[in-house]
């Protein structure tokens, strides 16, 4: 199973998924209408790399991050 | 380097115990951004998260960039609570060249505000609000999401 | 503030003495340059000569641009002998926003480097050669010249 | 008389001058081919503005600073 984690200001539990790809990551996730929000303007990184295509194969193992916007300093 | 800490930033002693670090390695130039939490809008202070594994890869992609240039970049940042007029934040670059000195230390700010995977929150009333308002996406936000 | 002192400056006391001085001050962001004179063509340092009135006048108008910015800048720099690794000069700008402070330390360094009445020499087997190679001419140099 | 004061470099000692104008400045320096060397390159102050205007008026007691190029930092 991949792990997916939820940082920042999202306030969720990390979650165990059984997955081969990030649509299928997206189809679980299609009826959360307050994650839905977060998603919207969220950037999504795989084992600590951004990535842009929702194709990626995922791993069982791997780590799935969901990252809002930021503001450091 | 990369140094977190929690809570606010000794200033004095990091920017102090960088610059004896590196006065004898030939650098000509140090230059520093010390990023100090402004009183304003009622806040007690601001408090951050960080994903040290991402801001980690950040950092490092950072030092080769700076190293193809001859240069060094070092930062401090802070995990927690940081209360007004305290710092959280501290950017440095040391170079031989002034040119590049002053050029990337506004390159890596620049690029840290936009890419760091840093969450600042606002400290009112005991609580943490999260600052959504000055917060930026990062690279291809929104690809989970359903709607649109 | 603009201090100038006799040989090398005390970076660490001057850094933290500033960052006290201006951290309640609500400027959120602290900027500074530091120049260390490094070890090139076998000199045993630098050495500078600096007409005070002169530096004061362009000093100050430095202040006044920098206030209509809602900044401050500060400046210190040393007279007479530096040795390689020490440091001979120091400026710096405090702005309540990030952007004016990484654009001004970079406009404020370099018209320090074109304007600022200095000059520099090397201190080669205990003399001192001017760096001429290395200098600018100020605005509307050579009016009284009868050649060419 | 007005003082005219070389700086920096130039290692001369100060001299004082009468004259109305810096042009008068300028005749009385150009058989002195030691100093045409630093004059071609050396900016001009009175009383510690620089200026760009051989008319300009010098008055008694005025300062005239000679100043070579600079390099500080």
């Amino acid at each position: 199973m991949a792990r997916v984690e939820f940082l920042g200001p999202i306030e969720r539990e990390p979650m165990e998924v059984d997955i081969k790809n990030l649509k299928e990551l997206k189809d679980i996730f299609k009826d959360d209408e307050k994650l839905q929000e977060w998603l919207e303007i969220s950037a999504v990184a795989v084992n600590d790399t951004l990535v842009s295509d929702l194709d990626k194969r995922i791993e069982k193992e791997d780590k799935i991050s969901i990252l809002p916007p930021v503001c450091g300093g | 380097m990369l140094e977190l800490y929690n809570g606010s930033l000794n200033v004095e002693e990091i920017l102090s115990r960088w610059y004896r670090e590196y006065k004898d390695k030939n650098f000509g130039a140090f230059i520093n951004f010390v990023g100090i939490v402004r009183e304003e809008n009622q806040i007690d202070g601001l408090s951050f998260d960080i994903y040290e594994p991402l801001l980690k890869n950040w950092f490092s992609s950072w030092q080769e960039r700076a190293k193809k240039r001859g240069a060094l970049v070092l930062m401090a940042h802070s995990i927690g609570d940081v209360l007004v007029h305290q710092s959280s934040y501290i950017s440095a670059v040391l170079s031989p060249k002034r040119r590049v000195a002053l050029s990337l230390i506004d390159e890596f700010v620049e690029d840290f505000k936009a890419n760091a995977p840093i969450w600042k929150y606002d400290l009112v009333g005991g609580k943490r609000v999260y600052a959504k308002d000055r917060s930026l996406k990062l690279p291809n936000s929104g690809i989970l999401s359903s709607r649109g």
